[in-house]
């Protein structure tokens, strides 16, 4: 499929289902189906190619381009699919709800302009579609009105500053190298000396860092994330922030070559160094805040700036390897990260919007398939073996490792202890301990909800399981890149100083589980009391008293919570703060009366002539 | 003298633009300031009608056959000062209701004591 | 001609600073439109008939109008 | 003090403006953009009023812009007044005396007349719509003063004022619909001095005097409808 067809499907797609939503409700969500499905084949059709086309010669005197390589296919492929999950999922979700012709519309938009993003090739156009994405995902973020609109304010206010600042960036190096398409940038920037590339660097890393929710500049995500409507949370927290992961990768290795952004700067003060330390404190404080959260869809917002860091620390290390988990990393979590959102999602759909972990509790009688995807999914954030997110970490470890960079390698490591717990937490609060008395009419998750969770689950395992799907194309996207591919096969990856075999694992998994099996079928077998079956002192207690999912971590929570307020936050709040009272300041020589503004200019009138007179200026 | 004969028009506009501003600055009255405005509006026109006089000249109409083209004032400031009045009634009759309703609403039109007018 | 126009600009300087020092807002109005008046006379020395009769008409008689219904309004005398 | 450091100060930007003003010469004849319009203005739009021409024909854009801005100034009056609602007590209006009643009914037609004549022959002789509505709108302001009582119609003169308006727009249009640039002089210029000559000029100022007349009518209309239903 020709890319110029592929954009006109999904945007004329996404215009097309908001007019069928005035006619059909149901013709428009199957609409709002095929037009992804078309997309995803589509995108599926261009595997392996590497082409350009001209969408447009004379846009304001710039060209406008499309490209497609390895590297924008996965990511191209992953919206897609992902993004079809999430429509599918809305299918019941989004039906209780109002103005839902308006919600599939921005859905399929953020979508198309996502797609589009990563398959622009110069940055006017990447610009255009970014800001498409950006205020559709305003929208959308603000969909449930009240408390959603603050957390949109909140978003859009950091989006146009990052957009801002990446204009400044584009415009700059459009006055450095005479064009905006990516080629011809790197092309033309060989030429630029080591500070104004760092300038460049650093320009773009906030703009793309605002999108990607690095530490500092992280502070819209948690509220967007647990405000937005499900299936748009994990749209948003698989695939949309990744566009700024995305970004940094165009930029490094794409356009600025990793050869010179490894070696740019002097030893300790350079962009790498920045980016490799904020990716740990990325991975280590939102890991623990997350832990602090009773909020499900919040503590899988905190969760999801954590990974983050684990694809900043990948991309930015700079060797194919890393660049390898960094980029698998960003596929894994855009499958286990929605998944997990629409686990939640289903939870909150059948609950009624209860998203306060510690009112729920042994969901698993009743919904045992949204059990069973949030078990997967929830190993695959962890990195357990057989799940996919233990290869991308494996990657990372290793390249940290293997570099001798303890210090970044202690942080993942920690903060994947840290994982083990909040996804521990989420679990256990939601399925696991007593089912509470108003729960137990609830229904399972409807099939729209079921299938893309089934799908993803699939996908998961699969992708675990065979790490040499995805890592095959992200070798293609090295080799464009101009980088040493790994060694890889279908079931792992080899390398001088470690091997991981799938293969392996699996059948010593396997057999591991098949002895504990019949170890624990020759043992006794276990009897089921009921919860009240025991001893009281005497005097009954209800059942609701025994609600063992809550304060769980209490002892754990009080001795880290001091720890790890939201400095983030609160500095742009302190600044949100100061410059108001600036501005209140400023306000007083505004005091109403006509006289004293007159006076104000005839005093500046009254000064200049003064100079005047005095010193003959003019 | 030679000066005043020559800038009589000059000093003419630059004391009403003089006056209204002073009357602006220290006037406590709103209506009173308004009527400052309106002195002060009348100056800036009799300044630019002034700049584009020509002295001998005629006004810019071939109203009779036989005048001088060359010997004509410029019809430019007349123009720009021609519309520039009519908004200027317009602007001031907006002014005015203002002052009406802020007298209506606090029962004064001191400036200095109305003190909700600070934003 | 020239013994005209500075008779004339007297006039209207004399006229701007009585309406800058009356303390009856009526008078200040009149004294106002003097000078309104006063200005289109000027206009029509300075060859400019357009202007004049625009300034006649505005001026003198229209704004004068506002003002006075705006001072009937409100206040007459300035506090 | 208020006083004393407005006097310096006034006193300062008056020596400033004594000395720019000294430079500039008086009644000299110098670099005009004027001059062009004096010397071609008569054959490229056939108005004997070079002002006139640069209102309407040279500067028409511009015109029309400051209409528009008239048009919103008169706007916010009418909002301003909107703005406050207020108990319907209607005092009774005293009536004039009838020598003043007698006087301006006379006096009336003539103004109106003499207005309408201005807007008429701007292209001719000095005059033109802003003054001839500036004048007509005076007549309705002499009714208002001294035959309290007597009203226009506030439809008939939003109508008006829209009529003006849009004629003028429609004029304007009319010279792109006839590919050509907007507000082209479309009909024949005619021999300068007629009374119809000058193309489309005497039309805009119709347009001009119409929309100007009404809208300063419909102000002191506002105006004196706000003050006679205020309670004393």
């Amino acid at each position: 499929m020709k890319l110029e067809i592929l954009l006109a499907v999904v945007f004329g797609g996404s215009l097309l289902t908001y007019l069928l939503g005035k006619i059909s409700k149901r013709a428009r969500d199957i609409l709002a189906i095929l037009v992804l499905l078309a997309a995803t084949a589509g995108i599926a059709s261009l595997y392996g190619r590497s082409s350009t086309a001209i969408l447009c010669t004379g846009f304001l005197d710039f060209p406008l381009v499309l490209r497609i390589h390895p590297f924008a296919w996965i990511f191209a492929l992953t919206i897609a699919v992902v993004g079809l999950c999430a429509v599918i999922f809305s299918w019941h979700y989004i039906r209780k709800k109002g103005r839902t012709d308006f919600f599939y519309f921005m859905m399929l938009l953020v979508i198309s302009s996502m797609i589009g993003i990563v398959l622009s090739g110069d940055f006017l156009s990447f610009y255009i579609f970014w800001e498409i994405m950006s205020w559709s995902t305003f929208l959308l973020i603000s969909y449930n009105r009240e408390e959603a609109i603050a957390a949109g304010m909140k978003y859009i206010v950091m989006s146009v500053a990052g957009s801002l600042v990446m204009l400044v960036g584009m415009i700059s190096l459009y006055t450095q190298t005479g064009t905006l398409v990516f080629e011809g940038i790197t092309r033309n920037l060989n030429s630029a000396s080591s500070g104004y590339l760092q300038f460049i660097l650093i320009l773009f890393f906030v703009a793309f860092g605002i999108k990607n929710a690095i530490w500092p500049l992280h502070v819209w995500l948690p509220p967007a994330h647990s405000e937005a409507p499900s299936p748009f949370s994990s749209v948003l927290s698989g695939i949309l922030i990744k566009i700024g992961t995305f970004g940094f990768i165009l930029l490094i290795y794409g356009i600025v070559q990793v050869q010179v952004f490894v070696n740019l700067g002097h030893a300790l003060f350079n962009v790498r160094n920045l980016l490799l330390l904020l990716g740990a404190v990325t991975i280590l404080l939102p890991t623990f805040i997350a832990l602090l959260q009773d909020d499900a869809k919040r503590l899988l917002a905190w969760s999801t700036v954590a990974q983050a860091g684990y694809m900043i620390l990948g991309i930015a290390y700079g060797t194919s390897e890393s660049l390898s988990g960094g980029t698998l990393h960003f596929f894994n979590h855009a499958l286990f990260k929605s998944l997990l959102f629409m686990v939640v999602g289903a939870v909150e759909f059948r609950t009624n919007g209860v998203r306060d972990l510690n009112s729920l509790g042994g969901l698993i009688k009743k919904m045992p398939v949204t059990f069973a995807a949030g078990l997967i999914g929830v190993c695959g954030l962890i990195g357990v073996p057989l799940t996919n997110g233990f290869v991308s970490k494996w990657l990372i470890y290793h390249t940290l490792i293997v570099n001798h960079s303890p210090f970044l390698a202690f942080v993942a490591l920690l903060g994947t202890w840290g994982t083990i717990l909040y996804s521990y937490k989420l679990i256990h609060h939601i399925f696991l301990g007593q089912l509470p008395r108003k729960y137990e009419q609830l229904n399972a998750a409807p099939v729209s909800m079921k299938v893309p969770m089934i799908f993803l689950s699939l996908a998961v395992v699969v992708f675990g399981v065979l790490p040499g799907l995805p890592l095959h194309v992200i070798n293609l996207s090295e080799i464009g890149f101009g980088m040493e591919p790994l060694a890889i096969n279908m079931w792992g990856v080899v390398t001088g100083s470690g091997t991981i075999q799938m293969l392996n694992i699996a059948t010593a998994l396997t057999l591991g589980g098949i002895v504990l099996w019949l170890f624990f079928r020759m043992g006794r077998k276990n009897t089921r009391a009921d919860q009240l079956d025991n001893y009281a002192a005497g005097a009954p207690v209800p059942a609701d008293r025994y609600q063992y999912s809550v304060k769980f971590y209490d002892p754990l929570t009080s001795m880290i919570a001091p720890y790890l307020k939201d400095t983030a936050d609160n500095f742009y709040s302190a600044l949100a703060r100061g410059i108001r009272n600036v501005g209140n300041g400023i306000r007083r020589i505004y005091t109403g009366d006509v006289g004293n503004y007159v006076m104000y200019i005839i005093l500046f009138l009254a000064i200049l002539i003064f100079i005047q007179l005095y010193w003959k200026v003019w | 003298m030679n000066f005043l004969s020559e800038y009589t028009y000059y000093i003419g506009a630059f004391s009403l633009i003089i006056i209204g501003l002073y009357i602006i600055l220290v006037k406590k009255n709103l209506m009173k300031v308004i009527i400052g405005f309106s002195i002060f509006d009348t100056g800036i026109y009799l300044f630019l009608i002034a700049v584009g006089y020509l002295r001998e000249g005629t006004a810019p109409v071939f109203s009779k056959p036989g005048l001088d083209a060359g010997k004509m004032v410029d019809p430019v400031p007349q123009a720009l000062v021609l519309t520039a009045i009519v908004i200027g009634v317009a602007v001031l009759a907006l002014a005015v209701i203002l002052a009406i309703k802020i007298y209506a609403h606090y029962g004064t039109l001191n400036l200095r004591k109305i003190k909700e007018q600070r934003w | 001609m020239e013994i005209i126009a500075g008779i004339l600009v007297l006039l209207m300087i004399a006229s701007a600073i009585a309406a800058a020092s009356f303390q009856d807002l009526m008078n200040a109005v009149i004294a106002s439109c003097i000078v309104s008046l006063l200005a289109a006379l000027l206009f029509y020395l300075l060859q400019a008939p357009d202007v004049a009769m625009a300034e006649a008409a505005i001026g003198a008689a229209l704004v004068t109008g506002i003002f006075v219904i705006a001072v009937k309004r409100t206040k007459r005398f300035e506090e | 003090m208020r006083k004393l450091i407005s006097i310096i100060l006034l006193g300062m930007v008056a020596t400033g403006l004594f000395m720019s003003i000294s430079q500039i010469p008086f009644g000299e004849p110098g670099e005009r953009i004027g001059d062009h319009f004096i010397n071609q203005g008569v054959n490229e739009t056939g108005a004997t009023n070079i002002v006139a021409a640069v209102v309407v024909s040279y500067r028409g854009f511009d015109t029309l812009g400051e209409v528009s801005v008239l048009f919103t100034a008169a706007m916010g009056l009418g909002a301003v007044i909107g703005l406050v609602r207020r108990k319907k007590t209607h005092t009774p209006i005293e009536p004039a005396s009838l020598i003043v009643y007698t006087g301006c009914r006379f006096l009336f037609p003539v103004i109106l007349l003499v207005g309408t004549y201005i807007v008429i022959h701007g292209h001719l002789t000095p005059g033109g719509g802003f003054q001839g509505g500036a004048v007509i709108a005076s007549a309705f302001l002499l009714m208002y003063l001294g035959c309290r009582g007597k009203r226009i119609r506030e439809n008939l003169s939003r109508g008006l004022e829209s009529l003006g308006g849009l004629l003028f727009i429609l004029l304007g249009v009319t010279g792109l619909v006839i590919g050509r640039d907007f507000l082209f002089s479309f009909l024949p210029e005619g021999e300068a001095g007629n009374l119809i000559s000058a193309g489309i000029i005497p039309l805009i100022y119709m347009a001009v005097g119409l929309k100007v007349g009404s809208e300063l009518t419909g102000i002191i209309d506002h105006l004196i409808e706000d003050t006679d239903e205020l309670p004393e």
